[in-house]
């Protein structure tokens, strides 16, 4: 039960009720799918960006708590970010849920320390990393594989 | 007569090795008895040998033991014809040589194939697919909000160029026992085959195959108390020479030379390589295990079970079940409010209860119902009413947690 | 430390259960050892559970250790690569894969398929069948009297429409150890993909599949001391997209609509169904045993005792052996004067002695070599001098029986 | 040993080291291939028959003592029988190896019961009635299944 209060947190409960830009956008230049096979789970992230820089980002779907959760992270934590930063974020997410962080704890966001418990359910990664993923093949693409 | 019910939970080790264990997804894979298990082992370490090419004792024992699990299968099905039964990999091999192996030949631009909306996706892609492949159509029968069959349009669905109708005997998301001797008997009115998969109901309900007069029948071993990687498709006889492999080997074959070969007899033909050996062994004993049980008492048991869950779902409140078939079986599929069903199975197994979240390998079902994923409950014989409590008690607890 | 070879009879209980047993047919399918027969006994009573669906523990550990063979599979090939490694049912299914699902789609009228005259059915029909089916030309490289292959003619026979060279590793029927590594550079220099079948050498002889290079592996785990059902298709990465699954089903996909499937990349896309899973942990057990071996002592342990017993088979006389290869591992062919192969598996039989006889499905190879059928006797590292001289003692028995 | 002994009768050894018409009989009417794929045991059997009666029989191959033997026996049974007779003898010898004797065993062959060792050795019953089956099903389709 002590796991379960730490893998559904309050923070990411919150982001859960109450997702970060949760809205479907009409005609947004990029939409990126999020989608995992096991169990149903999509989400599309609408992006707007130029070359350099991501100006506006929402997101909508279907997902259990800590996808959506994951999902609306990612949306706060991306947004108004130049792509090359934000590349590195996706980075800094997905390492630290395969608990192989790239920086101290004390470095990272309330946000992302929210995910914690995930380490204690690895059946949950996928759930975790599913929008993040799909960012960070997006972002690597754009920006090319080997800058 | 028939071995007891409210014992029969000894005779699965699994439990007892892990007491705290409540399994509900014997749907996906159920656990294996101590004789299965035995049968497995005594296998590998006494008789252990390939079959159909030796002359010593071990190959030719095997070999015996092997090609009589054949009449134990066709006892099991209702079959009067052991050499209608060929060994598969599982379900999804099966439906996938007759897709690929039979129709493929027959299928031509604007023929259609006909399924149903509530199939697994091995009972849909390989039509899907195949149709795809040829210009051929498929056509889905639909599904009441009842969760059972739409059956008032399948007269103007089944036509003259359908040929096949691929139907679920229950389905693996609803637990809807359709009613396929009426099916079967509509199609063949109209001389179209009927391809039962037979997954969710061999080894658990009464089969009647000769009766039923299915074309072709499919099923699993490892979901009805017998070992993974080993499969059956019946095929009634007219249609057995029409079969052809999709894999060409050892074992399969007459005659080679440099540029010719001359392929065995169904179902032999469809059996190249090294065949699972034990697998098949097991099965075997699977059926034997099966035969000491009263089909009747137990499909009637595990309902009783399923019923019960509904129920106490329903006082629960929060829960809302998918479909309301009349006729079901052991599976029962839910959703609880606000809650993903990921979410609700992760809680779930935090108090050791096994159960299963998703799309449950039937996604075009649950489209058509307009859910994206479900929490599925499936019960066995080893399973019990403190099961159902425990469950019940761990979701009231996941209400609570939830809205804190 | 490895093993030490000369009690590790012991840890294989079918000796224990059968003390009177000369094995001689680990060509077909091998013994298993203890620790693989408890890791099958092990998973059915404690971790029973299919794989990659389930969020409950039984499920989560099944789907951890399942995959973490490809692993393990992967170090004892030399591949440094994990996902490039797929689990079949066995050989014949890997190699059915890739004539089906990947070369079948780039041959054209008159493009070619290179094998030798050396190679099992598993490996020689479904080329066959295929060039049958396209319009292409079958290339049979030969084999010499001796039981080599006949490399003079190899740089002729593989040309710029030469699709895929297939070639064994060591022959089923002679036990000639073919110079792969040779050979995959002659055909690289030309771009020609080749396919090793390595039925009889994983498990026995060192791998080193990246430094050979080659493009595709294959064999079965019931011949490396694992279990029936389960093999492994190694490809190369850059082909695997191309590989198409002949099944398909649930497990296998990323997305079903009712009118399309988006596939999951390999080597997922060829795993449809619920898999072997228990056969998959077995082969990882097998593994297990092996790296406790050392590969190079065994096969020169192997090799010791068949050159022994193809001495001692000159010394009784009245015995013509099939090939002289120069590299040779635990396999020997060989024919009695005027006594039919048959007749002596049957007398070799009522001495337990378990060997093969007919044409152990290389029909094309004997066929080349003027010979119907013959005996084979194959080793392993539990077979000792004792099998050998018991072997021997039998065949005198029989001359004289045969002469009486 | 005292089982192979019955196996290998004298009258099956003899039969194999000296079997009778075998010679290959080129433009015969009818030749019928006897193949088992286990082993590759393969005979022709070369046939000069009318609508009613078989008036010549010789066998040439490869195999087994057992199935050699066995095909001798054959040839000899079955020359100058009618289709009828010869059908009778088939099955009167296919049910004798599969130990349902269609009559008392005084009133079989000498050959005959020299394959009653195969009773020990089901894994030659094919060897057995390798020839015969080929024959029968050659004889039953000239009859007409119903007859
Ligand atoms: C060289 C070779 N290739 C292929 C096979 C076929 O393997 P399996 O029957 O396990 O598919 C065998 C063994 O039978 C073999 O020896
Ligand atoms: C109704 C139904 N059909 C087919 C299958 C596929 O069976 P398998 O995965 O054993 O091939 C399943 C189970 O997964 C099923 O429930």
């Amino acid at each position: 039960m002590s796991d379960l209060k730490t893998l559904y947190s309050d923070i990411i409960r919150h982001h859960n009720e109450s997702p970060f830009h949760f809205e479907k956008i009409e005609h947004a230049p990029v939409v990126l799918r999020a989608n995992n096979p096991v169990c149903g789970d999509r989400f599309d992230l609408f992006l707007t960006a130029d070359q350099k820089r991501i100006s506006a980002l929402h997101f909508h779907g279907f997902g259990c708590a800590i996808s959506k959760a994951s999902a609306s992270v990612l949306v706060k934590s991306l947004e108004g970010r130049s792509l090359h930063e934000a590349n590195n974020i996706c980075n800094e997410f997905i390492h630290f849920i395969d608990n192989k962080p790239l920086h101290a704890p004390q470095e990272l966001t309330d946000d992302f320390k929210a995910f914690s418990g995930v380490h204690n359910f690895p059946e949950r990664r996928d759930c975790a990393i599913l929008p993040w993923s799909a960012m960070k093949t997006y972002l690597e693409s754009k920006l090319g594989r080997n800058n | 007569m028939a071995l007891p019910l409210h014992t029969i939970k000894d005779q699965f080790p699994i439990f007892k090795n892990r007491p705290e264990l409540v399994y509900l997804d014997s749907a996906a894979t159920s656990h294996k008895p101590d004789s299965v298990i035995l049968a497995l082992n005594d296998f590998s370490e006494k008789e252990n040998a390939s079959v159909h090419r030796g002359l010593y004792d071990l190959s030719t024992d095997a070999t015996r033991r092997f090609e009589n699990v054949r009449k134990k299968v066709s006892d099991l099905l209702g079959v009067s014809n052991p050499s209608s039964i060929a060994f598969t990999k599982g379900t999804t091999e099966s439906i996938n040589l007759i897709a690929h192996g039979l129709i493929r030949k027959k299928l031509k631009l604007g023929d259609t194939i006909a399924v149903t909306a509530m199939e697994h996706h091995a009972n849909f892609i390989p039509w899907q697919q195949l149709c795809h492949q040829r210009g051929a159509l498929l056509n889905i029968l639909p599904v009441t909000k009842n969760g059972e069959l739409n059956l008032s349009g399948i007269d103007s669905m089944l036509g003259p160029r359908t040929r096949l109708l691929c139907l679920t005997h229950i389905s693996n998301v609803l637990g809807t026992i359709n009613p396929i001797e009426e099916i079967i008997s509509i199609a063949h009115r109209k001389k179209i085959p009927v391809l039962i998969d037979a997954a969710q109901s061999t080894g658990h309900y009464p089969m009647m195959v000769d009766s039923w007069d299915a074309d072709f029948v499919v099923f699993s071993a490892h979901k009805m108390f017998g070992p993974f990687g080993t499969g059956v498709l019946y095929a009634k006889q007219e249609f057995a020479p029409y079969i052809e492999p999709l894999n060409f080997g050892g074992g399969a074959i007459r005659n080679v030379t440099t540029e010719h070969t001359e392929f065995l007899d169904y179902p032999y033909k469809l059996e190249p390589g090294t065949p699972h050996v034990a697998g098949v062994i097991g099965l075997g004993a699977a059926i034997d295990f099966i035969q000491q049980l009263d089909l009747a008492e137990t499909s009637l048991f595990t309902r009783n079970l399923t019923q019960k869950f509904k129920a106490r779902l329903h006082e629960l409140g929060g829960a809302r079940i998918l479909g309301q078939p009349s006729n079901f079986g052991s599976i029962v599929s839910f959703q609880m409010e606000n809650i993903h069903p990921h979410d609700v199975a992760s809680f779930l197994a935090q108090a050791n209860i096994a159960v299963r979240a998703g799309h449950h390998c039937a996604q075009p079902l649950l489209e058509s119902m307009g859910v994206p994923a479900t929490v599925r409950v499936s019960f066995s014989i080893y399973n019990t009413e403190q099961d159902i409590d425990k469950t019940i008690d761990a979701l009231a607890a996941l209400k609570r947690f939830w809205s804190r």
